[in-house]
């Protein structure tokens, strides 16, 4: 669990390297998302998407994710997140997710909770720059802050 | 003598920030004071966050709180819209 | 769909030039499974894995799982799936697999999907080469082939 | 004039080639035969065979089918065990 990883960077994600960090001989199967910046939304063409964060209350968000997908699969192996943030082209990752684990179903359901968790809880946002504008991405308010 | 007062630090991020066009201030407030308090200072001196009222979240010292959540001196609220990485 | 790509190699896998050769504007999701040599089954020391392959049968095969994602997930944007075979060593790839969508839960579900298939119809045989001795890993007989 | 006969390549994977020690072979077969026609002239020649009686599939021309399933000159006949990849 010491050697899961979480970080926030502005430099273009290491994909192969973090895989590389987390592969251990007891792990059969490795489950990777990665997250890339589309060249349209709804059709509207877009240039590029610029993410703000907060970045150390983005890595312990991150750390409580990987908590929790401990909890609900404790076969997984290792589980490493990674944000990107600033400005990002298109086709670039703007998040990286591997969970390894002996059996492939497990990592398959946790890499998926994953990334579902962190698009609700980590703190960064984006704006999406168009050809003809730009506008803030609009997030979901979580019920745990309805006040 | 008056009353106590506390410092905290406040960090806006998002349209928040842009909104504001601040990132970072620090903020004097008169004890016993929420988040909400800092809140309605927020919006006393930049009227435009008035848009974020039903919206915005906090943390404080990097964690998510509620707005009715105390604060004391020294801590770091930060107010934002709903996150939305990825 | 032209653009999908279905391999049998011998050398290791290149599982990030996969990546890039599948990336395109119009996918937000990549997902990736990738299958590794485990140190151990069931508790008893895994030395290396001997895969024996039937190679341009597999690639037919592999090609026909594509076609199966594809109706079932018609927004799949791209395939990519290569399986190696040969003598393999602990940590390293046996098969990567690539599905690319606009949205993330279609790339991971046919991702999963495909390494399923792969599984049950690609015509490739595992060979255990443990310490203290080998044995063929014994396969599902399929329920189409039943005579 | 004799019966008629067809030959067909045969190729083993995975144990029943390290069973039977060998990976290609051609074979003549009287007309009309099936796979199964082969499969019984296959354990003629390699006896250690036997053992996948019961288990082992077949592809013509690299497509699976049934051993009920024609062989005509010229085919491919593949002989393996459940496959067993990934």
């Amino acid at each position: 669990m010491n050697q899961d990883i979480y970080e926030i960077t502005r430099e273009p994600i290491d994909k192969l390297g973090l895989e590389r960090r987390l592969i251990t001989g007891a792990a059969g199967a490795v489950v990777t998302f990665d997250g890339i910046v589309r060249d349209n939304t709804d059709g509207r063409r877009v240039l590029t998407l610029d993410y703000d964060a907060y970045p150390p209350m983005a890595v312990k968000e991150m750390r409580r994710v990987g908590e929790e997908i401990r909890e609900r699969w404790p076969d997984v192996e290792r589980i490493g997140i990674i944000h990107r943030f600033g400005e990002l082209k298109v086709t670039e990752s703007s998040v990286v997710i591997v969970v390894t684990s002996p059996h492939r179903k497990v990592a398959f359901e946790a890499c998926h909770y994953a990334i579902d968790r962190v698009k609700q809880v980590v703190p960064i946002w984006k704006k999406e720059i168009f050809e003809d504008g730009e506008a803030w991405v609009e997030g979901q308010r979580p019920d745990i802050q309805t006040v | 003598m008056g009353k106590e007062s506390i410092n905290i630090s406040v960090l806006l991020f998002g349209a928040c920030k842009e909104v504001a066009g601040i990132s970072e201030l620090s903020c004097e407030l008169i004890s016993p004071a929420t988040a909400a308090t800092a809140w309605e200072e927020l919006k006393r001196r930049f009227s435009d966050l008035e848009r974020f009222e039903r919206s915005a979240l906090v943390a404080i010292n990097e964690e998510h709180a509620q707005r009715n959540h105390p604060l004391k001196d020294g801590d770091i609220l930060a107010i934002f819209p709903p996150v939305s990485g990825g």
